[in-house]
């Protein structure tokens, strides 16, 4: 065990993978510098600054990946990705496939992702939902410095696509970077989530499987159901809602797809109340995914959501009450009631 | 300049005699109705394709677009399963999820992918992986000049220089985008583009198989040395048109029927009340027969520039007959076997039907 | 009333909306040729070939939407949206938002959608779920004539963002394009849903309003919700069902967003039972959001998906089984007993 | 060669210290903690922004980057509302909804837009509707050196070119893209790849406000009268750095302190037992060292490139104080009011908070 800050657990993971494994590289923009760590352990060859053409060097992770290497292409941010879009939509997810399951793609799609500290409408989506949409692409957003360790281990040695989201408000590197921390004159402790940011990490590494949902409170009678940041402000709004006496689980999906499709029905049988909150947008999401599975399976539950409705503003309270923050989510537990 | 050194003449006109076999034994099956959806056929490019691939062996990798069954057989793909996958087959290549737009041979190892432009970006990372894995190899992209118009095919020539990647490009040049006459949505002068990444260049006439064959020889030379990536422009005729069933070579061949099936609607819209002014309606009919004009000028002028007569021209008669006769066995005996294992499928094989 | 074809009809609509507002303009790969109707109509300024550079002339629609001109930008197949993907993500559902609601984007996004002919999984999608997800961005797809002409007619003449998908297997143009229609050795007779493909259309153009389902068939057990092609199977479905005593209703949405959550949810407090069929992958669309407005509205009910659960394969009868045909729709339909 | 025909050197200068006043106030509220999250000044683009922008009136529109607000201020945007949307108030230009990276204008017309790259095929596209609707009127483009390496900036050129448009392109060639050095990520020669599209191509040093007026002018005035895009290449320099606490800047000014910082985890990970060759790890300290000196050198040799000490220099010395003290008085009323409007903001205006 040892104490990590969350991005420094990303990149240490993803160095052990490195080491391993000669035929890991990463590529991206301005990585030689966010990753500098990374350069000085393994040089320039396998740590390459791109230009910024998303789509070419997106695709040309697909291609190096069908030609033999394990590459962990760095998208800066997620909202970036719809430039490339098409190496989702039409490549990663469909080679394998098109190949009659002859050929893998075991590529990493790394980006930041989520809001919470005022960058406006394009540098603060997460867009796990739509990504999840397509064939064969895999969807993480750890909460935590372990789990961020442990999903990337997972994420570099899967044969399977996967796109592994860092959370920008937990990284101490994009958050520096992005939201001006290095001035003394602004302070984001109110909506920083300490468990997320610095946290015990198991020496050696274990990967955490894909598609395994953890609890991180137990209650009776309200399950919230989220991932990434969205997993800490359930715990704030159960800590506030057992002042109303209600009990609420806190279920940390940690992956959109694969979904942990039991874990979800254990909760909301156990419950009969499930509130999801998702940092994405309320359609075409996760929301709706776990309304199906809940469906499916006959589960009689009360249900609400709680995500992002539309554009996030610019203006820091306008983007706060834009994205599912704790008032919000005790609003709609307390609804269920 | 007589041939190139280390040209083969004779395995080159064969390789060529092949491709154009397979190509004219799919578009028949498609027109039997055996060959599902669209069929972008190769038959023109022969020259092309085998000036670049005789250069390629072991794990050189190719990047293929929608004319992907040329490049396949130039490497020696296996003709049964690679028909049987266009057919739609679960004995084809990809057990029948391919089809003939996405073909992916990874003992090639070749892939092909139908969104144009994405060879490039495709190739450029199968070049770092060779770089590192297989040093000495390379990897080719091949795509048509309209593809030159997508922005990530460029971003692939600016990121083979930045990283001086062992990649070639391979434009095909047949002057068409589907319908639309390339040079009509085109800026500048497509190799002064690619010459102004930084990219080696070289410019053929792409049914001089011999000069194919020395410039691309050059440019995968330099590149399998370390010296960078290079870009190979090459002319050549799309016969067939873009696909089986092209509208313009409908046009051509059966000028009337075509005119009584789109002339009525056209000339009731352009009479309708309103709409245009007599000016923007003239202007549209200019458009429509230059466009007509060039494409039956292409068609006739530019059919003459067939690479597989023009390679016969390098051969004696004997060793031609020799070449035709015994390629011709093997395709036909191959076309046999995979027609047989077809059997007649008029709706596709789709049994249940839905109504 | 007259009676057109569905692409017919389409361009029809759009030249209408053409001759009342010259500014109305539509560009996109090989338009002239495929709208030489409308060429012949309104001439080569009003109706532009483009490059294959789906990025640049889609975000220059929005450019030119903002700048004066309602353009109508065809992506030719809805498969080669993601190559231009941050136009709808970044750009698109977010500039009014930006502007403060000071600046409209009035374009229509054109493109085919849809499978059944054969024609591989980059050729055949819908993608109607992930567009739905973004801000602002309406989608539609017809499955007749007439709704065809007057949806047309409302996307044009709309302030918002309209993405207008017409289903290819219904398309006289689209079906003799891609699917080799022009031969005489195949036949799509067995596929081809005739009212999809020719009807009635009101003259004068009547708009269809967005976010309005229209009732295709009325009954009592069960609710068939879906649009498009899928409307037509559920219809096959609905009078096969009749024979096992099961009465169908079905729900032809025509618009993806706005969804009318109104009919859907009359239709599911009445029948008890909903079947979602959806030509869109399982996840991230249409399926789950229909289950989220049940969930939330507190109907109960039993529910069902048929959609494409991954890749569509190329061989035709890989691919009839892969997408949401009839015998999958009765099977599920029967299953809700 | 003198001065341009036309050209206003008093109002050049005035417009220029506009520009930099208003930035460096931003810069300042944002070091204050009143500005949010990032912003990227203009600060060093003053010459080529106002060399620009004077040639613009009525409905020439414009089609902005991230560095946004000079442009803006040119075209004489006000500058309260503009600082408020800056500063995330709902009273600003677009409520609050925009931020520094999506300033909106229609009344300029002028908006910009934070995905790199887009500003051309936005501009592409309100040229189609200036053609149209406002004959005569152009639509410039403003984007950095490294946005070319995107693909939808580079199909926009060409498509400018195809459609014979009146467009503008102005890359402002600062060097640099956030921490990577441009030339090491660029293929060939960036005039040269402007001009493989048959874009009109000019190029200047960007501090030297007088030539980019010409040249400027000379692409702008081809344009209107329907001759076609230009291109303007116009070098530039960022003292700030890419945006306000660029770590980069923050190593040269406190090299100690960053180096304590970054260090000791790199000399950890080099040290580590496994990993990459020595080789390996030497290439990497050179790459860093290289960058960093290029770094260094550029922010002391090209910080002598200052437009505004420049444009200070065509004028007398008393037209430069009175043009300073009464552009100052302007600016910093605004700048009191706005900042008294905002108040104190230290949790940006979150009242809630979480915790
Ligand atoms: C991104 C994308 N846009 C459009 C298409 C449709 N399309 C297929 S081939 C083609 C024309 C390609 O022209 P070119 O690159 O010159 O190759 P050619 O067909 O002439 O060999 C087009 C537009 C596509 N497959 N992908
Ligand atoms: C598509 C996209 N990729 C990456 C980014 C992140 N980014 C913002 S500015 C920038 C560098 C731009 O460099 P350049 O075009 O030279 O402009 P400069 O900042 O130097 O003025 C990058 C990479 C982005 N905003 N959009
Ligand atoms: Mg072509
Ligand atoms: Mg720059």
């Amino acid at each position: 065990m040892t104490v990590m800050r969350y991005g420094q657990a990303i990149d240490f993971a993803l160095g052990e993978a490195m080491a391993r494994n000669d035929n890991v590289v990463t590529w991206g923009e301005d990585v030689r510098l966010i990753h500098r760590d990374l350069l000085a352990r393994f040089g320039p060859e396998r740590v390459r600054d791109t230009s910024i053409s998303e789509s070419a060097f997106l695709y040309a992770g697909i291609g190096a990946a069908m030609a033999g290497l394990r590459p962990v292409v760095e998208i800066m941010l997620i909202d970036f990705l719809p430039v490339a879009w098409s190496g989702i939509a039409n490549a990663a997810s469909k080679f394998r496939d098109f190949s009659g399951g002859r050929w893998e793609v075991p590529l990493v799609v790394r980006a930041g992702c989520g809001g919470w500290y005022t960058d406006g409408g394009q540098h603060e989506q997460t867009l796990w939902g739509q990504l999840s949409a397509y064939p064969n692409i895999n969807v993480v957003c750890p909460s935590t410095p372990a789990d961020a360790a442990g999903l990337m281990l997972t994420a570099v040695e899967s044969d399977e696509v996967v796109v592994f989201l860092e959370h920008q408000l937990l990284s101490e590197q994009w958050i520096d970077f992005l939201a001006g921390n290095s001035r003394t004159t602004v302070s984001f402790d109110h909506l920083v989530p300490p468990d997320g940011v610095e946290g015990e990490v198991p020496l050696p590494l274990e990967p955490v499987p894909l598609g395994q949902a953890v609890i991180r409170r137990d209650g009776s009678d309200v399950t919230l159901v989220s991932l990434g940041v969205g997993a800490h402000r359930c715990m704030e709004a159960a800590q506030v809602l057992t002042a109303s006496g209600i009990e609420a689980s806190v279920l940390d999906l940690r992956s959109v797809y694969p979904l942990d499709k039991d874990a979800v029905l254990e909760e909301a049988r156990k419950t009969g109340r499930v509130v999801v909150v998702d940092e994405d947008y309320v359609r075409g999401g996760l929301t709706g995914e776990i309304a199906a599975l809940l469906l499916e399976a006959g589960v009689t539950t009360r249900y609400a959501r709680v995500a992002v409705e539309g554009t996030i503003p610019f203006a820091p309270h306008l983007e706060y009450a834009a994205l599912p923050n704790a008032e919000r989510i005790v609003t709609a537990a307390k609804r269920l009631e | 300049m007589g041939l190139p050194a280390g040209f083969d003449a004779a395995g080159a006109y064969r390789a060529m005699v092949r491709m154009r076999l397979v190509e004219e034994a799919l578009v028949e099956a498609w027109a039997d109705g055996l060959v599902p959806g669209e069929y972008h056929s190769g038959i023109g490019e022969e020259g092309i394709n085998v000036g670049v691939v005789s250069h390629l062996s072991g794990r050189d990798s190719m990047a293929l677009d929608h004319r992907n069954t040329s490049p396949l057989v130039g490497r020696g793909a296996d003709l049964r399963t690679l028909m049987l996958e266009v057919m739609g087959s679960e004995d084809g290549l990809n057990r029948g999820w391919a089809g003939h737009m996405h073909l992916m041979d990874p003992d090639i190892p070749a892939a092909a992918d139908g969104i144009v432009g994405t060879s490039g970006p495709l190739a450029v990372g199968q070049a770092v992986a060779n770089a590192r894995l297989y040093p000495g190899r390379v990897a080719v992209a091949f795509h048509g000049e309209a593809a030159m118009n997508q922005g990530m095919l460029m971003e692939s020539y600016n990121m083979a220089v930045a990283w001086n990647l062992p990649v070639l490009f391979v434009c095909k040049d047949n002057k068409w985008s589907i319908t639309t006459y390339s040079a009509e949505v085109t800026g500048g002068d497509l190799v002064e583009r690619a010459r102004s990444f930084g990219l080696a260049v070289e410019q053929v006439g792409g049914n001089r198989i011999e000069d194919v064959y020395r410039a691309a020889g050059r440019l995968i030379t330099r590149a399998r040395r370390g010296k960078g990536p290079g870009f190979l422009h090459a002319s050549c005729h799309r016969p067939g048109g873009h696909f089986e069933g092209d509208p313009i070579v409908r046009l051509l061949h059966n000028p009337r029927g075509q005119a009584e099936e789109w002339g009525p609607p056209m000339i009731q819209n352009a009479r309708a009340k309103t709409g245009g002014s007599r000016g923007d309606q003239l202007a549209a009919v200019k458009v429509l027969t230059k466009r007509g004009a060039r494409a039956a000028r292409d068609y006739t002028v530019r059919a003459r520039m067939d690479p597989v007569r023009h390679g016969r021209r390098l051969l004696e008669q004997a060793a031609v007959d020799r070449i035709e006769a015994s390629e011709r066995q093997d395709v036909e005996q191959a076309v046999t076997e995979v027609r047989s294992a077809m059997g007649s499928r008029a709706t596709f094989g789709v049994s249940g039907g839905t109504r």
